[in-house]
C-alpha cells in the first residue's frame, strides 16, 4: 500500500494560467482516477502557483520536498522555473514530470536522471513549423523576436531548420520584452518582403503581434504568419477572424480522434474549456508514472525512472511512445493551420491539420542534445 | 576696496520676465554697522535680499563679500562664509522642538555632519549653548515646544535665535519685527543692538521707530532703485523719500 | 467716480440687534485647547478690533467665526442665525469674508485670477476699478503669478479680493503687517470708507495707532478669552491699562 | 533610392506616424495624471488600472449588453469615472490632510486590488475586441498602409486633450480648481464647495484614462496587465514634461511617442528604455521638467 | 516630506536628550536575537532566512523613507541588482559567500550613487516616480543583458564555504551566517538613525530651504542617505541570492519595490522595529497564499488600503503610541 503525493506546480494567475493552471491539476486528478484505486496505490494531488517566477518556484519545490514529502512535481511551464525545479529535484532525488516548459535544454545540456520532459520543446516546434512551412513553399523568412534569451533561442533553432531545408532568412527585428505595440516591427517585417513572418515570442507578445498583423493587413498582403510558440487557447482568445491562416505546431489537439474527443469532453465538463496540449501532457505523464510505480512495486525514484524509460508509453491522448534515456518523451507532432471563420463548426473548432511529423523525426536526435546521460 | 567695507554690491539688477524688480542698485555696507533697507511695498527689498544671499541669481551686477566675489556662489556656501539671512515669511523647523531648532544650527558649526557612525550623544554638548540662545530671545519656557505650534511672533524670535546660533559675521534680517507685539519688538531690538557689537547687520524693516532707533545707516529703495541714502535724520527729511514712502502726517 | 456709486448706498445707523454675536466660543487645534469661551458682539456698521499679545488667540477666534477651525463649540450668531455648525462655505454665503494673517495668495493663479476668484455672495461689493484705485500696485502686476508679488502687494491683493464679494462682515487679520506707512494709511482710509459704506469689520491688529484711528471698540483678548472691552473714545483714558495688557 | 541609415524615407514617415499614435495614448494618460495630480496633489497609481478598466468595460458592454464601440466611447468614461468618484469619496478624500505619499500608496494598493480581481475573473491571455466596422480597413498612403482606426485615434485624442487644456487653464472653473489644490480651506471660506469640485475632477481624470482604454481595446489585447506596463512609462513622460503644466504633459506625450517610434527603427533593442534615458537627461539639464514651473 | 501621521513628527520621537540606545530598544534587540536563535529549530530554516533578508531590505528602505523622508519606488533595483552581482560573483568568479555579498553590496552602492544623484533633483512624489522609472530601466537591462541570464536568471548558485572553510550547504550553517549578516545590518541602520547625520536628515525633511540658509549642502546629505539605504538593500538582496541559490527578474521588478514599501508601511515607517515585523507578516502571507494565485496580489492591495486608511503609523507605530515610547 503506497501513497503518492503529486505536486502540480504551474502558472495559475499569469499568462499561462489558461493553458496550464487548474486544468493541469484536473488532468493529473483524472489520470489518478483512470488509473484506479484497486492497485494498492493511493494518489494525492496538491497544486501551487509559481507565478512564472523561478524564485517562487524553487521555493515551493524545496518546501514540498523538504517538509511536505511530495514525491513528484508535474507540469511546470516557463523554462526558467522548470530549470530551477529540475536542479532541486535532482539535488533532493525526487521525480520531475515536465509538460509545460518549452526549453529543449531540459533534455539537453541540463538533462537530469530525475526528469521526464513530456509534451513538446522549442526544437520540436521550430522543426515542425520551420521545416513544414519551407516544404509548403515558404522559402524566405523574417523573424520578429522577443529580445531575451528565450526569444533568441527560438529564432536560432528555427532559422537553423529553415536554412537546413533550403529556405532563406532575410532578417530579424528584436522587440523589447514584454511589449504591447508591435506595429512598427511588423511594418519592418512587411517591407522585408519575406514570405513567412516568424513570431519568435510567446504569450501576450504573440497575441498582440498577430492582432496587429491582421490590422495592418499583413496576412491579406500574402505574407504568412508562423507562431513559434502558441497554444490552442491563444487562438481561441484571438478569435478566428484575426488568427485565420496562422500556422503552428502542437503535439495534441482535442479533435484528433475519438479517444482525444472522448477525454476532452470529460475534461471540458470539469473545467469548461477544451484541454491544451500541456494539460493533456500532464495526464499522459502522470498515467505513465503511475504505471511505472506499479511495475516497480515501489516509489523509489531510481527504480521508477528506470521503469518509465524501459516501458513503452501508451495513453489515449498521445498513443504509443517512449521515454528516451535523456528523459525526452517522443511522439508525433502536428502542423496546424487556423481555420477561416466560415469553415468553423463550433467555438473550439479551430484547426485543420496541415501535416503530421512522425515521432522519429519530430524531436531532436538523442545524440545532438549534448545530454551527459547519453554519452 | 577699503578694509572696513564688508559687503559691496554694484550694478545689482534683477528682471522677472520683463519686469525689472531691482535695477542697477549700488550698495555698500560698512563692517560693524547696522544698515537698514527701507522702501515702499514692492520696492525690491526682499528681492535685493535674495540676491545678496544668492537665493535669486542676479540678472546683472557684482556682489563682493570681504573683497571676495560671491556673485556665482551657492546659498549654502554663502552661509558658510558667515553671511547668514533670516526670512520674511518665518522659517522654523515646525516638527522639531525649539531647542532642536537652535541646536541644528549649532551643529552646523561642528562642520559637516556626515558622521552617521557616531552616536547623537555628541550633540548633547550643544544643549547649553542652545538654551542660552533661547534665553536671549525669551523663549526659555518654550524650549520643549514644537516650533510649529508657537504663535507667529515667537516663531520669528526663534528664527532669529537659530540664525544667531551660526555666529555669523554678517546678519541679514528681513522684517524681523513684522507681526510682533511692542513687547517683543523691544526685546528683539535690544537683542539686535547687543549682537551688533561684533557683527554687521543688514535689515529690511517697515517699523520706522525701530529703524530710527537702531540703524546707523539707511538706504531707501523705490521701484527697484536707490532713492536716498544716509542716516535717519537725513533720509527722513528727504522730500522724495517722504512722498514715496513715509507719507504725510506720519506718527 | 467711486464716490458717486457709493452715494447710492446710505450708511445704515448702528442698529440695536448685533450683526455678529459670539458667545462662549471654544476652539481647539487637534488636542490643544486654545479658545476658552470668547464672547463679544459687533453691531451692523461697526469696526471693532481684537487686541492681544502674540498667541492670545485672535487669529484663532477669526478662524472659528469663519468656520475654518476644525474643532469649535459655543455660539456664533450672524444676523440672528446660529452658524457654529455650518461649514465654512455656507458661512461665507451668509456674507462673512476673511482676510487671513498669512494672506493665502494662490501661486498657481495670476494676480487677476486671484482677485476674481471669490464669487459674489451679495450685491454691493466694490468694483474692480475701485479696488485698483485703492491699490495701484496690483493693477500693474495683473498678469504675473500671485505669489510673485511682494509681501505687501500680496497683502493688498488679499484685502482687495474680499472687497469684491459684497460680504457684509469682513474679518481682517493684521492687514497692515509688513506694509509701508503710506499703504498703512491708505488701508486706514479704505477701512473708514468701507465702514461708511455699511460694511461691518472685525480687525485683528498689532499696530496700535492704526487701530485707534479706525475702530469703534477694542476687545482685549488674553489666553483665549476676552478680558476687557474699551470703547475707542475711552482709549486715551485707558492707554496705560492697555499697555499693561499688551505688555508694552 | 536615397536612404537614411538604410531606412527608405517613406518607411521613416510610416514609423513616425506610428510613433504619433502611441504618443496619443501617452498624452491622454499623462494628461489625466497631470490633472489629478495638479488639482488633488495625488499621484494616481490606479491610473493604469483604470485605463485597463476602460478597455474591459467596453468589452463587457459589447458582450453583455450589446453596446457597440461608439456607445462605449461615451458610456465607458462615464461609468469608470463614476467608480473613480466612489473611490475618491470613500478612500482618497480621507487623505487630503496628509502627506501626498499616502495618496500614492493608497492608489497603488487599489491598483493591485483592481488588477487582481480582473485577473481572477478574466484570466490574463486577453480578450478580443472587434474594431468598429466604420473604421476597419485603411488608407494606402503610398509609403505605408495606415489603418483608419489608428488615424482616428490620433485625431480624437488631440481634440480631447486640447479641450481639456482649455477648460483648466482658461476658464473660471479651472481657476477654482487650481486654487482649491493650493489652499482648499481658503477657497471653501470664499463659499465654494471644494469637496465636490475635487471629486468631480478625480472622476474626470479617471474618465480620461478610461477613454484611452476604449481607444486601445481594438488594437491591443484587452488584458488585466495592459495598464501596469504602460503606467510606469507614463510616469516618466510626466516627469519629463513637468507635472505643473497641462499643455506640457500633452506635448510631451506626443513628442515622446515620436522619439520612441524612431528608436524602434534605428535601435529597436533600446525602444523600451529610450524614454527613461530621456528622463535622466532632462533631470540633469532641467530638473523641473521641460514645461514644469520651478517651485 | 515626513507626514502628520508618522510617529516621527511627534515630540516623543524627537526625544532631544536620547543618547545611545534606550534600555527598551536593547531589550527588544535582545529578544529578537533570541527568537532568531531558536527559530530554525521550530520553523523551516529557508523560510526564516527569507524573512530575515526581507527584514533587512525593509529596514534599509525605511532608513530612506522613514528617516530621510524620501519615498523611493524603485528599491528593487538595488535589491535585485545586488543579488545578480553576488550570484555572478559566487557562481562565475567562485567567491566565498561573504565576499559575494560584499560585492553585491558594493554594486548596489554604486548603482544607488548613480541613480540617487539624478533622483534627488526632484522632491516628493516626483522623486517616487523618478526612482520607479530608473528601477524599470534596471529591470529592462536585466531582461536583455547576457550575464543576468534573462528570464532564467542566474541559477544553481553555489552556497560555497564561509571564509573558504565552513560549508554553507547545510541549511542550519547558512542560517546562522545569514542571521549574523542581517543583525549587523540592522545595528548599522540603528546607529545611522541616531547620529548627528540623522539629526540633519530630520531638519532637511522638516524645512529644506532653511537648512540651506543655515549652510547645509542638503543635496549631499540626501544623496548620502540614499546611497546608504541602497547599499544595505543590496546586502539583503545579495544574501537572498546566496540563500536561494538564484538571482532572478522578480527581485528587480517593480512589484518588489511595491512589496518593500508595503512591509515598511504595515510595520510602521519611521519606527526602528516596524519594518522587521512588516516583512515577517508579508512574507508569511505570501507563503500561505501562494497556492491562491491572484489572491496574493489582492491581499497585498487590501493590506495597503487598510494600512493607509486605518493605521498609518503601522502596527509598531500604534504600539509606540500606546506605550508612549519610540519603537
Ligand atoms: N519671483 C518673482 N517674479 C516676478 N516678480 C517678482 C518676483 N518676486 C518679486 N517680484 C516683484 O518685484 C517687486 C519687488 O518685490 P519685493 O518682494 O522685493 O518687494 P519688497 O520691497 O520686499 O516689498 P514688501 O515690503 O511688500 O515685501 C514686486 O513688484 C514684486 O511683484
Ligand atoms: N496650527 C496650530 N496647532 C497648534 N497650536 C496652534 C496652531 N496655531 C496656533 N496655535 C496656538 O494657538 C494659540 C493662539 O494662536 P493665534 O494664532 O490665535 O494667536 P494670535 O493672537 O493670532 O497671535 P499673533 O498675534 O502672533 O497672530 C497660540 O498659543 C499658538 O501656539
Ligand atoms: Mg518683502
Ligand atoms: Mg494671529
Amino acid at each position: 500500500q503506497t501513497t503518492i503525493k503529486i505536486g502540480v506546480m504551474n502558472d495559475r494567475s499569469g499568462i499561462y494560467a489558461d493553458i496550464t493552471g487548474e486544468g493541469s491539476a484536473v488532468a493529473a486528478q483524472m489520470a489518478a482516477e483512470d488509473f484506479g484505486t484497486d492497485k494498492g496505490i493511493t494518489v494525492e494531488v496538491v497544486s501551487a502557483d509559481h507565478q512564472n517566477k523561478p524564485d517562487v518556484g524553487s521555493n515551493i519545490a524545496r518546501q514540498w520536498y523538504d517538509t511536505e514529502n511530495v514525491d513528484v512535481i508535474a507540469d511546470v511551464p516557463t523554462s526558467s522555473v522548470a530549470l530551477a525545479v529540475n536542479d532541486i529535484t535532482r539535488e533532493k532525488n525526487k521525480i520531475f514530470l515536465n509538460s509545460g516548459a518549452a526549453t529543449s535544454d531540459l533534455t539537453g545540456s541540463k538533462c537530469s536522471p530525475n526528469t521526464v520532459h513530456w509534451t513538446y520543446d522549442t526544437w520540436a516546434l521550430a522543426n515542425g513549423t520551420g521545416g513544414a512551412m519551407v516544404a509548403a513553399g515558404g522559402k524566405t523568412w523574417f523573424f520578429v523576436t522577443a529580445d531575451y534569451a528565450f526569444g533568441h533561442a527560438l529564432e536560432r533553432d528555427t532559422s537553423a531548420v529553415v536554412t537546413a531545408n533550403g529556405g532563406e532568412v532575410l532578417g530579424a527585428v528584436r522587440t523589447p520584452f514584454p511589449g504591447t505595440d508591435f506595429s512598427s516591427f511588423l511594418l519592418q517585417a512587411q517591407s522585408s518582403g519575406a514570405q513567412v513572418i516568424g513570431l519568435a515570442n510567446a504569450g501576450g507578445d504573440t497575441i498582440n503581434s498577430i492582432k496587429q498583423a491582421s490590422e495592418f493587413g499583413i496576412t491579406q498582403g500574402g505574407q504568412a504568419l508562423a507562431g513559434l510558440l502558441m497554444f490552442v487557447n491563444d487562438v481561441h482568445a484571438l478569435g478566428l477572424d484575426v488568427a485565420q491562416g496562422l500556422v503552428l505546431t502542437e503535439s495534441f489537439y482535442w479533435d484528433l480522434n475519438d479517444q482525444t474527443r472522448e477525454w476532452s469532453a470529460r475534461f471540458e465538463e470539469k473545467t469548461g474549456k477544451k484541454p491544451s496540449m500541456i494539460q493533456a501532457g500532464v495526464y499522459g505523464a502522470v498515467t505513465h508514472y503511475l504505471k511505472a510505480v506499479e511495475a516497480a512495486g515501489s516509489k523509489d525514484p531510481e527504480a521508477v525512472m528506470a521503469k518509465m524509460k524501459e516501458m513503452p508509453t501508451d495513453d489515449p491522448l498521445f498513443g504509443q511512445g517512449v521515454v528516451r534515456a535523456d528523459g525526452r518523451k517522443v511522439h508525433d507532432m502536428y502542423l496546424f493551420r487556423v481555420k477561416k471563420p466560415e469553415d468553423s463548426q463550433g467555438p473550439w473548432d479551430l484547426y485543420e491539420t496541415v501535416a503530421t511529423i512522425p515521432a522519429e523525426n519530430a524531436f531532436r536526435p538523442l545524440a545532438d542534445g549534448g545530454c551527459p546521460l547519453v554519452q | 576696496m577699503s578694509e572696513d567695507i564688508i559687503l559691496q554690491a554694484s550694478g545689482l539688477t534683477k528682471e522677472f520676465k520683463g519686469f525689472v524688480a531691482v535695477s542697477n542698485v549700488d550698495l555698500t555696507v560698512r563692517r560693524g554697522t547696522i544698515h537698514a533697507l527701507i522702501g515702499p511695498n514692492g520696492a525690491g527689498k526682499t528681492t535685493c535680499f535674495n540676491l545678496l544671499t544668492k537665493f535669486l541669481q542676479p540678472t546683472g551686477g557684482v556682489i563682493r563679500y570681504n573683497g571676495q566675489d560671491i556673485t556665482a556662489m551657492q546659498p549654502a556656501d554663502i552661509a558658510r562664509l558667515g553671511l547668514v539671512r533670516s526670512f520674511q515669511i518665518s522659517a522654523v523647523f515646525p516638527k522639531m522642538s525649539a531647542l532642536e531648532n537652535v541646536r541644528i544650527a549649532l551643529q552646523r558649526r561642528r562642520g559637516d555632519s556626515f558622521d552617521f557612525w557616531r552616536s547623537e550623544k555628541v550633540l548633547a554638548g550643544l544643549n547649553h549653548e542652545a538654551a542660552a540662545l533661547l534665553e536671549d530671545v525669551g523663549l526659555t519656557d518654550f524650549s520643549a515646544t514644537l516650533a510649529g505650534e508657537l504663535p507667529y511672533g515667537r516663531k520669528r524670535a526663534l528664527e532669529i535665535a537659530t540664525t544667531l546660533a551660526l555666529d555669523p559675521e554678517m546678519l541679514l534680517l528681513d522684517e524681523p519685527m513684522a507681526g510682533m507685539t511692542q513687547e517683543d519688538i523691544d526685546r528683539i531690538s535690544s537683542l539686535i543692538r547687543r549682537i551688533s557689537a561684533n557683527r554687521t547687520i543688514f535689515m529690511v524693516e517697515h517699523n520706522l521707530s525701530v529703524v530710527a532707533s537702531l540703524s546707523d545707516r539707511i538706504t531707501v529703495l523705490a521701484r527697484g532703485e536707490v532713492l536716498a541714502e544716509g542716516d535717519y535724520a537725513t533720509v527722513s527729511k528727504d522730500s522724495r523719500v517722504i512722498d514715496a514712502y513715509i507719507g504725510v502726517g506720519h506718527g | 467716480m467711486a464716490e458717486v456709486e457709493l452715494a447710492g448706498r446710505p450708511a445704515p445707523a448702528a442698529s440695536a440687534e448685533p450683526l455678529l454675536k459670539v458667545e462662549g466660543l471654544e476652539g481647539w487645534y487637534s488636542e490643544s485647547h486654545i479658545l476658552h469661551g470668547v464672547s463679544f458682539d459687533v453691531r451692523e456698521g461697526e469696526v471693532v478690533t481684537l487686541l492681544g499679545r502674540n498667541g492670545a488667540g485672535k487669529t484663532t477666534t477669526l478662524k472659528a467665526v469663519m468656520g475654518i477651525l476644525a474643532k469649535r463649540s459655543g455660539s456664533v450668531m450672524f444676523e440672528g442665525r446660529e452658524t457654529i455648525r455650518l461649514p465654512a462655505r455656507a458661512i461665507a454665503r451668509l456674507g462673512i469674508a476673511l482676510c487671513p494673517e498669512e494672506r493665502a495668495i494662490f501661486s498657481s493663479l495670476s494676480v487677476e485670477e486671484n482677485l476674481m476668484l471669490p464669487p459674489q455672495v451679495r450685491p454691493g461689493g466694490l468694483t474692480v476699478e475701485q479696488i485698483f484705485e485703492l491699490f495701484p500696485n496690483i493693477k500693474e502686476r495683473l498678469s504675473s503669478q500671485g505669489t510673485k508679488l511682494s509681501g505687501g502687494e500680496q497683502q493688498m491683493l488679499a484685502i482687495g479680493r474680499i472687497l469684491r464679494t459684497g460680504a457684509k462682515l469682513l474679518l481682517l487679520d493684521e492687514p497692515t503687517e509688513g506694509l509701508a506707512p503710506v499703504i498703512v494709511q491708505q488701508i486706514g482710509r479704505t477701512i473708514a470708507r468701507l465702514k461708511q459704506q455699511g460694511f461691518t469689520i472685525v480687525l485683528v491688529e498689532q499696530n496700535f495707532h492704526f487701530a485707534a484711528v479706525v475702530a469703534d471698540r477694542h476687545y482685549v483678548v488674553e489666553q483665549g478669552r476676552v478680558i476687557d472691552t474699551i470703547p475707542n473714545e475711552d482709549l486715551a483714558a485707558n492707554t496705560e491699562k492697555l499697555h499693561r495688557y499688551l505688555g508694552v | 533610392m536615397f536612404e537614411l541609415l538604410g531606412i527608405p524615407p517613406q518607411a521613416l514617415f510610416g514609423q513616425l506616424l506610428l510613433g504619433l499614435i502611441n504618443g496619443s495614448f501617452y498624452a491622454l494618460l499623462s494628461l489625466g495624471l497631470a490633472i489629478i495630480f495638479g488639482l488633488l496633489n495625488i499621484i494616481n497609481f490606479t491610473h493604469g488600472a483604470q485605463y485597463m478598466m476602460g478597455a474591459f468595460v467596453a468589452w463587457m458592454l459589447l458582450n453583455y449588453a450589446g453596446v457597440p464601440y461608439w456607445g462605449a466611447l461615451f458610456l465607458v468614461p462615464v461609468i469608470v469615472g463614476a467608480t473613480g468618484v466612489v473611490l475618491e469619496r470613500v478612500f482618497i478624500s480621507r487623505l487630503y490632510h496628509l502627506d501626498h505619499l499616502y495618496g500614492l500608496l493608497l492608489t497603488f494598493g487599489l491598483a493591485l486590488i483592481i488588477t487582481g480581481i480582473f485577473r481572477n475573473q478574466y484570466g490574463i491571455s486577453g480578450l478580443p475586441y472587434a474594431m468598429p466596422k466604420q473604421l476597419t480597413g485603411g488608407q494606402n498612403l503610398g509609403f505605408m498602409f495606415l489603418p483608419n482606426y489608428r488615424g482616428w485615434v490620433v485625431v480624437v485624442s488631440v481634440v480631447v486633450c486640447l479641450a481639456t487644456w482649455f477648460v483648466i487653464e482658461k476658464t473660471r472653473l479651472g481657476a477654482y480648481l487650481r486654487a482649491a489644490t493650493e489652499n482648499p480651506t481658503m477657497v471653501g471660506a470664499f463659499g465654494i464647495n471644494v469637496p465636490r469640485l475635487i471629486t468631480l475632477t478625480y472622476g474626470f481624470g479617471v474618465g480620461l484614462a478610461a477613454f484611452a482604454g476604449v481607444l486601445a481595446a481594438p488594437i491591443y489585447s484587452v488584458n488585466p496587465n495592459m495598464g501596469a506596463d504602460v503606467i510606469i512609462v507614463v510616469f516618466a513622460v510626466v516627469v519629463i514634461g513637468g507635472m505643473g503644466s497641462i499643455l506640457g504633459s500633452i506635448l510631451t506625450g506626443f513628442g515622446l511617442g515620436l522619439v520612441e517610434g524612431l528608436t524602434r527603427v534605428f535601435y529597436p533593442e533600446g525602444s523600451a528604455v529610450v524614454i527613461f534615458v530621456i528622463m535622466a537627461i532632462v533631470l540633469l539639464v532641467k530638473p523641473a521638467g521641460l514645461f514644469g514651473r520651478e517651485v | 516630506m515626513a507626514t502628520q501621521a508618522s510617529p516621527l513628527d511627534t515630540p516623543r520621537a524627537a526625544s532631544p536628550g536620547t543618547a545611545g540606545m534606550p534600555v527598551l530598544h536593547m531589550v527588544i534587540f535582545a529578544g529578537l536575537l533570541v527568537l532568531g536563535l531558536i527559530a530554525p529549530y521550530v520553523l523551516y530554516p529557508v523560510f526564516v532566512m527569507k524573512v530575515l533578508c526581507f527584514a533587512l531590505f525593509a529596514c534599509a528602505f525605511n532608513l530612506l523613507l522613514g528617516f530621510g523622508g524620501l519615498l523611493s519606488f524603485g528599491h528593487a533595483a538595488y535589491f535585485g541588482g545586488a543579488s545578480y552581482v553576488s550570484a555572478h560573483a559566487a557562481k562565475i568568479w567562485g567567491l566565498s559567500p561573504e565576499l559575494a555579498i560584499l560585492a553585491g553590496t558594493g554594486a548596489a552602492a554604486v548603482l544607488g550613487l548613480a541613480i540617487g544623484s539624478l533622483a534627488i533633483r526632484r522632491q516628493g512624489i516626483y522623486f517616487a516616480m523618478v526612482t520607479l522609472a530608473f528601477a524599470q530601466m534596471v529591470f529592462f537591462f536585466s531582461v536583455q543583458a547576457p550575464f543576468t541570464g534573462g528570464e532564467d536568471g542566474i541559477q544553481s548558485v553555489p552556497r560555497g564555504h564561509l571564509f573558504g572553510l565552513i560549508s554553507m550547504a547545510p541549511d542550519r550553517n547558512l542560517y546562522f551566517f545569514v542571521l549574523a549578516v542581517v543583525s549587523i545590518g540592522l545595528l548599522v541602520i540603528y546607529r545611522i538613525i541616531h547620529s548627528p547625520f540623522g539629526q540633519v536628515l530630520k531638519g532637511i525633511r522638516d524645512n529644506e530651504p532653511r537648512m540651506i540658509s543655515l549652510g547645509y549642502r542638503t543635496r549631499r546629505y540626501k544623496l548620502a542617505v540614499f546611497v546608504l539605504s541602497a547599499a544595505l538593500a543590496g546586502t539583503a538582496g545579495a544574501t537572498k541570492a546566496i540563500v536561494f541559490q538564484l538571482a532572478s527578474l522578480t527581485d528587480v521588478y517593480w512589484t518588489m519595490s511595491g512589496e518593500v514599501v508595503l512591509m515598511t508601511l504595515l510595520g510602521g515607517m519611521g519606527t526602528v522595529f516596524g519594518p522587521i515585523l512588516g516583512a515577517a507578516v508579508i512574507v508569511t502571507m505570501q507563503n500561505y497564499l501562494a497556492t491562491f494565485g491572484d489572491w496574493v496580489t489582492i491581499g497585498q492591495g487590501i493590506i495597503f488600503v487598510v494600512a493607509v486608511m486605518l493605521f498609518r503609523e503601522g502596527i509598531v507605530g500604534v504600539l509606540a503610541r500606546i506605550i508612549k515610547r519610540p519603537l
